[in-house]
């Protein structure tokens, strides 16, 4: 996180204009975890806050969410001429483009409804009619007995992957005719970036509600090989912190390197994470590093309401205005966990092959990735080395509010003091966090 | 116009027009008016190099003179080359 | 002025803040209304969602932030959002809202702690609001006209034509009017003539006292000139600023009138629309517009209309109409240090304007090479254009093969010439003046000091004891001249 | 650079995947091609080959079909890359020496070479960190026959990026002394284990080298360099020369001369991603990053040296930017910071040791970093034109939706897979038979490193 600029009074400097911003949202419609979102169970108690306190946990359904999200959208394309949307919908193991819809598809142009501005009719009209057809397709596989794969977590990877290729194809200088031109000219970093002003500003906004940070998909089958192949089944669950923090599968390296292109390319990757902490105490933590190391936004719910606020509050600011002149809310703290190659399971220390950085739960003979052979002797050691392992808690550190907020901020308020609940909560969360527990493939 | 006065607290009021410009202009319009004779005189008063006071039904003949004076001045490309 | 389009790869910072947006003649209109104005504005959602669009993106992100929340907005926490120090005054703060201040959004408000709230204007926020959900009842956005499915409606490409034809008609007609020889051109309908003379583009030059003009015989005005070289959005609104100051000095009810014109730039390109059901109380406006070229009528008294381009992009807000294909259109000039032009079009239009300023040579089909010279320059000045109109001009519509050149876009040395063609022009300043030759130093300094206490000094000379002063003050000054003298002479 | 010269120990690393290798490559096949064709003739005798040829219009005048198929050799040089995962060494010190003689004036770059090199090499040294996160860098210039150490071996990329930007500094001047030059370098390496990966980068702009007088020679120092292992790169600007190649043979480097900027770009940039390590093992290169073993110390000592290691490694948690608490390594009060796992110590800046338990502690999205090496994306196969017709393909490309040209539109005739470049636009993974276009194909295997469809 960057460390906040000087208190800015100069409104003269605030920008006069932004480019144009496209949204790509990838909507998780997991359907199982919607259905424990639309029940959730009552609020955890807040004494410290009696106004929070009474508020009650809301369930939120999907179609419910999907108005409000329709709400902020709207908000998004009214908030500038030549602001666009995209939605990839992220279901169980699969993603799909929602909007806008493949050029083919169009039908006839709709009606236009004389009280609803037109764009915002064509977006509104096509997000429902993909997600219906995302349901029947649901429908289709739940029929089909293919239970299997309903049970997978949500295509994060997938949808994430999708974005950035979108995004790599609408940026004009990352198009092939540009890497033709001559290199010294693009390469040279002082040389003034030659970008139009008008070229759009680009990031994601990753909507989850999936609990326990099971946002990842099957792993690629390469990665699964290896790793299943080499599985001699002694696993030992000794030092690994098995289900804290929920469990991520091999995506984790595609989750990874769709961070790396985000960065690369600029683009912060927004997280809003739908489950609240009665539900699932652990933060999708994956989620939130991605947020974090592209300088997006992360945010919880709590589970009470107050979600059109928070969206429109949180993440309709554009890049371009966010760390100036706009405050950035402030952010929690990020636990920077690593998922072993072995057993996929989620640590905090871990064993690293010297050779490739192949991370592993357990000391082993010989590495999966790359059979280097590693000393059998200091196997033992290693163990001890590892062992004591306490989990540490994640500290009360959130800072205050800069200046006191009453009424109006006190959902950030709010927010921060719910960031302190669930630190709280977060130290005996192992229990919990195996609600998320993936289904294994095989 | 005059205020009649002729100790030393006398006052002269004269109207007219007050012309500022570059002092290369003002040579011309200097020689201009001393092409020119008695009612014909634009000038009242030569005031510094880069004011002159003129008498106002001239105002736009001089300008069109000194136009036509800086004309002749100008170097024009013959259009065929 | 012509802006240089924000779409300027490499706008010069310095002629930027000069220039003023495509809507500046709509900002002024809002600036001077009332708040009953807005209040009837505001019952338009589309009118909220264009003026929210207006404002710049610091303000514009403000409210939306508070939109949803049932609270005012208090100073407090406008500078959290923006990191302000907590001690900045008021009036800064107040500065950064003051856009939405002045569209009457937000009404700051001291409550009873002294504190400053900005709750915001009730209609606005309900407009706005429905607006993003859709559940306004106003009509704002269009009705859709109710035609059977297979009847023949024209395309988007033959809306654009229409409307382009029928305002460049208008253009032509100003430009041929000045030019005198010109080409054939239709003469646009009296409606238009007479707004073009009210707004004072165009004037009947033999009738000087502007009290009978034949509205056949007129001629293009200086100020029509400098219209003529602006962007198309500016010009659009500027006419329809005109329009609307026009219906006002007739002290008809504009309010609708302006609020129709932001439902147009939120309608669809290429769908019809019901005239009466969309704008039950504008429709003889709905009838002018149509001579401009803003909506395409099927037959003259139909109820059916579609809007052109013009319409649609009127409220494309600060990325204008500049994108796109019409964007590439105006991109056609080529001028080289030496001069010379090469404009790769074939619009009349843009030829005629061209030829105000430019010594055209040679005319092929699609490119015309022509020369800034003196001569050409120097009338185009007469008629009243600026060199800044005609640099801004030159840059806008600069091919996209300038700008491979390293900036600045226009070389210096032409910039610099024009210029000098200008102040050439200008070399003589004239003012008229009452001169005051003084014989005596104290009466003298005590009269430059009060002349210029009365801002009446034009120049004082102390060395020839000469004083200019304003004409209209001289009564004044003779007055306290004639005190001072019986003062001095009294021996005080 | 040459194909012939594979030594047995060596993998040619021409094969490497490199984010940068987009299909850019001007005249990059020239010397390969060149020896292969008229195996008679020197390289001078045949025609000068201008860049510009290269780039034909096709009969509409226009340059697309130039593009692609410069695009295609980029494929093509790709489909060469082995899928499978290699071993890698990926904690790396790596000294770039850099000749800063009169002759970098030369003006055959333009503006000039030192003008050209100076800019490559600041992209470089980010694109080398992107890359290889926990690798560090040292710079040395060799002018007047001295050699200098401009940056000491850091991790710093903004660091060297600063110094670079300083020409006054960098003044070419004189002549280069090669073996100065690679003396300092080894002396500047002495100090590190063995067992990472050394590597030096030498760009060598002038034809000679001008070496002190004395009982050391070069030849000297080349069998030090190989007793250290340390693996010696030359790229000459100029031409071939013996003492370079021979010096680039024996360490297991690579010798290449350029033949235009592109070129010269293309062969710094083969140099970014990890090397290959020898599968032989005549080398261990096992590694040890400080105290990153403390007790294994002892195994490493005793007589045989394991191949590879296995370290412990923390992750932290990173604190935000609350109040301020004391840190455990400068015992400074500080805002921010990150939790050590094991004792909850504070510390400032990762990776680094923790100063409590010892711990390496190092952020996991810096491991990450360097995963898609080992899981490397399947190559995209062209999609014939009798595919499109005959099964009932996806319309559209999936990973960035744009539609495809439509099948039937496409001409039979000139339906022949050449050059890597799919005649219908679609390129299929070859592991969940998705199709993607051109665009994606390229972003998905430099940038991306995993498939939209494998991902799911």
């Amino acid at each position: 996180m960057a460390p906040p600029p000087p208190p800015v009074t100069d409104y003269k400097s605030y920008p006069k204009t932004t480019p144009p911003s496209v949204l790509l949202v990838i909507l998780d419609i997991h359907p199982l975890s919607w259905s424990l979102l639309s029940s959730p169970p009552p609020a955890i108690p807040y004494p410290e806050h009696p106004a929070i306190d009474k508020a009650q946990a809301t369930p939120m359904t999907l179609p419910d969410f999907v108005t409000l999200l329709m709400v902020f959208l709207n908000a998004h394309l009214a908030s500038r001429w030549g602001n666009e949307v995209v939605i990839y919908g992220a279901s169980a193991g699969r993603a799909k483009l929602l909007y806008p819809p493949p050029p083919n598809a169009v039908a006839g142009p709709s009606k236009p409804r004389p009280n609803t501005y037109h764009p915002f009719q064509l977006l509104d009209s096509r997000i429902e009619e993909g997600l219906k057809e995302m349901a029947a397709e649901e429908q289709d596989r739940l029929e089909h007995g293919d239970m299997k794969t309903l049970n997978q977590p949500p295509a994060m990877v997938s949808a994430l992957t999708k974005a950035l290729c979108f995004i790599n194809r609408i940026l004009p200088n990352n198009s092939n005719s540009a890497a033709l031109v001559d290199p010294a000219a693009t390469q040279d970093p002082s040389a003034p970036a030659s970008n139009a002003p008008d070229k759009p500003e680009t990031r994601i906004l990753v909507i989850n509600s999936t609990p326990g940070a099971n946002v990842s998909t099957a792993t690629s089958s390469n990665e699964q090989s290896n790793a299943e192949v080499n599985e001699n089944g002694t696993s030992t669950n000794g030092n690994s912190q098995n289900g804290k923090g929920g469990q991520m599968r091999g995506g984790y390296v595609g989750l990874m390197n769709c961070v790396f292109a985000a960065q690369k390319a600029k683009v912060p990757i927004d997280v809003l994470s739908l489950p609240p902490p009665s539900i699932d105490a652990s933060p999708p933590i994956f989620l939130q590093q991605a947020a974090h190391l592209t300088e997006g936004i992360y945010w919880q719910w709590n589970g009470r309401g107050g979600l059109l606020q928070y969206l429109h509050a949180l993440y309709l600011p554009p890049p371009s205005l966010r760390h100036h002149p706009f405050a950035v809310p402030p952010q929690d703290a990020v636990g920077f966990r690593a998922v072993c190659f072995c057993h996929h399971k989620t640590l905090d220390i871990g064993f690293v092959c010297s050779v490739c950085l192949s991370i592993f739960c357990e000391p082993r003979p010989v590495c999966l990735m790359c059979k280097t052979r590693f000393p059998i002797k200091s196997i033992p050691t290693l163990k001890t080395l590892a062992t004591y392992i306490e989990h540490i808690p994640i500290p009360d550190t959130v800072p205050p509010p800069p200046i006191p907020k009453g009424a109006k901020t006190h959902q950030q308020n709010e927010n921060n003091k719910r960031e302190r609940a669930k630190g709280a909560t977060n130290g005996d969360a192992s229990g919990t966090g195996g609600r998320g527990e993936p289904i294994e493939i095989d | 116009m005059s205020s009649g006065y002729e100790d030393a607290y006398r006052v002269k009021l004269t109207s007219g027009v007050l012309v500022t410009c570059d002092s290369a202009a003002k040579q011309i319009l200097l020689h201009l008016d001393s092409m020119r004779d008695g009612p014909y005189k634009f000038m009242i008063r030569d005031v510094d190099d880069t004011h002159m006071m003129i008498k106002r039904e001239y105002v736009e003949e001089i300008k069109e003179l000194l136009q036509d004076e800086l004309e002749k001045n100008t170097y024009v490309q013959d259009p065929n080359l | 002025m012509v802006q240089p389009s924000f779409s300027h790869p490499r706008s010069d910072p310095s002629s930027s803040s000069t220039s003023t947006s495509p809507t500046a003649a709509l900002d002024t209109f809002l600036d001077n209304q009332h708040q009953s104005y807005f209040e009837e504005l505001y019952k338009s959602e589309a009118v909220c969602l264009c003026i929210l669009r207006s404002l710049p993106p610091v303000c514009r992100h403000i409210i939306l932030h508070n939109l949803w929340s049932h609270q005012p907005l208090r100073t407090i926490d406008i500078k959290s959002l923006l990191q302000m120090d907590i001690q900045v005054s008021l009036q800064d703060v107040d500065e950064v809202m003051r856009p939405a201040i002045n569209r009457k959004i937000l009404h700051p408000l001291l409550n009873k702690k002294s504190k400053m709230i900005y709750p915001s204007n009730d209609a606005f926020k309900k407009g706005l609001r429905n607006a993003l959900t859709g559940l306004g009842t106003s009509n704002s956005f269009g009705v859709p006209f109710d035609r059977e499915d297979d009847a023949d409606i024209p395309d988007q490409q033959a809306l654009e034509t229409y409307g382009e034809d029928a305002f460049e008609g208008i253009l032509k007609y100003m430009v041929s009017s000045g030019l005198g020889v010109g080409f054939p051109v239709a003469r646009p309908q009296m409606e238009v003539l007479e707004l073009l003379l009210i707004s004072g583009l165009m004037v009947d030059p033999s009738d000087p006292s502007g009290q009978n003009p034949n509205l056949n015989r007129m001629t293009i005005t200086s100020k029509g000139f400098q219209f003529l070289l602006e962007d198309r959005q500016t010009q659009l609104w500027e006419i329809l600023m005109y329009y609307l100051t026009a219906k006002e000095a007739n002290s008809e009810r504009s309010a609708v009138v302006l609020s129709m014109f932001f439902s147009l730039g939120c309608m669809q390109l290429g769908q019809d629309y019901s005239a009466s059901r969309s704008f039950p109380g504008a429709l003889s406006a709905l009838n002018d517009l149509a001579q401009y070229g803003f909506i395409y009528r099927p037959a003259p008294e139909s109820d059916q209309f579609f809007p052109t381009h013009l319409a649609t992009a009127l409220c494309s807000g600060d990325a204008a109409a500049t994108r796109g294909q019409d964007a590439d259109e105006k991109r056609f000039l080529i001028l080289e240090t030496n001069y010379k032009i090469y404009a790769y079009t074939s619009n009349e239009l843009e030829i005629a304007i061209l030829n105000l300023f430019v010594d055209i040579r040679i005319r092929y089909p699609n490119l015309v090479v022509g020369k800034l010279d003196r001569k050409n320059v120097k009338s185009a000045m007469e008629k009243g254009i600026s060199a800044n109109q005609i640099i801004s001009y030159l840059s806008s519509h600069a091919h996209p093969q300038m700008y491979n050149s390293p900036p600045p876009l226009l070389h210096p040395t032409i910039v610099d010439q024009l210029h000098l063609w200008d102040r050439e022009r200008n070399r003589l300043k004239t003012e008229d003046t009452v001169m005051l030759e003084f014989f005596s130093k104290e009466l003298f300094e005590d009269t430059e000091k009060e002349a210029k206490a009365n801002a009446a000094l034009q120049l004082s000379i102390p060395n020839q004891k000469f004083l200019f002063i304003e004409p209209q003050t001289k009564a004044a000054i003779t007055e306290f001249v004639k005190e001072r003298q019986t003062q001095l002479r009294s021996g005080f | 650079m040459s194909a012939d010269l594979v030594d047995d120990d060596f993998i040619d690393d021409d094969d490497i995947p490199g984010p940068s290798t987009r299909g850019k490559k001007g005249g990059a096949s020239g010397s390969k091609s060149g020896k292969g064709k008229d195996a008679g003739r020197h390289a001078w005798e045949g025609e000068f080959k201008k860049s510009w040829d290269i780039v034909q219009e096709d009969e509409k005048g226009s340059l697309e079909s130039a593009v692609e198929s410069l695009l295609a050799r980029g494929r093509r040089k790709r489909a060469l890359m082995a899928d499978t995962p290699l071993r890698r060494s990926i904690i790396r010190h790596m000294f770039i020496i850099l000749d800063l003689s009169e002759s970098m004036m030369d003006k055959d770059f333009r503006p000039t070479r030192f003008e050209v090199i100076l800019g490559y090499l600041r992209s470089y040294v980010v694109e080398w960190f992107d890359q290889n996160p926990l690798g560090q860098i040292g710079i040395i210039i060799m002018r007047d026959r001295l050699s200098e150490v401009l940056v000491p071996m850091g991790g710093n990329p903004q660091e060297i990026l600063s110094v670079l930007s300083d020409k006054r500094r960098l003044e070419p001047s004189g002549e280069p002394s090669l073996q100065n030059g690679l003396v300092m370098a080894k002396g500047g390496m002495s100090h590190l284990p063995t067992t990472s990966s050394l590597e030096t980068l030498i760009i060598f702009s002038s034809i000679s080298t001008a070496d002190p007088d004395g009982p050391v020679t070069i030849h000297n120092v080349l069998e030090e360099l190989v007793t250290n292992k340390i693996r010696t790169t030359i790229l000459s600007l100029a031409g071939e020369i013996k003492i370079c190649r021979q010096i680039t043979e024996r360490t297991g480097g690579k010798f290449g001369v350029s033949l235009d900027q592109d070129h010269f770009k293309d062969l710094m940039w083969e140099t970014i991603p990890p090397p290959a390590t020898t599968i032989q093992s005549h080398t261990p290169i096992t590694m040890g990053v400080k105290n990153a073993l403390s007790s294994a110390n002892g195994l490493q000592k005793g007589g045989k040296t394991p191949v590879g290691d296995l370290m412990v490694m923390g992750f932290p948690i990173q604190l935000p930017l609350g109040g301020e608490t004391l840190c455990s390594c400068h015992g400074l009060l500080k805002k921010g910071g990150y939790l050590c796992p094991r004792c909850s110590s504070k510390l400032c800046d990762v990776p680094t040791d923790c100063e409590v338990c010892g711990l390496m502690v190092v952020s996991s999205p810096h491991l990450a970093r360097s995963f898609w090496f080992l899981f490397p994306v399947a190559n995209y196969g062209v999609l014939p034109i009798e595919d499109v017709m005959n099964s009932s393909t996806s319309e559209t490309c999936f990973g960035c939706d744009v539609e495809f040209p439509d099948a039937s539109t496409i001409d039979e005739g000139v339906a022949q897979v050449e050059d890597g470049v799919s005649p219908t636009g679609r390129y299929r993974c070859a592991k969940c038979s998705n199709d993607f276009c051109a665009d994606c194909d390229l972003y998905i295997h430099d940038t991306l490193h995993t498939c939209p469809g494998c991902a799911q």
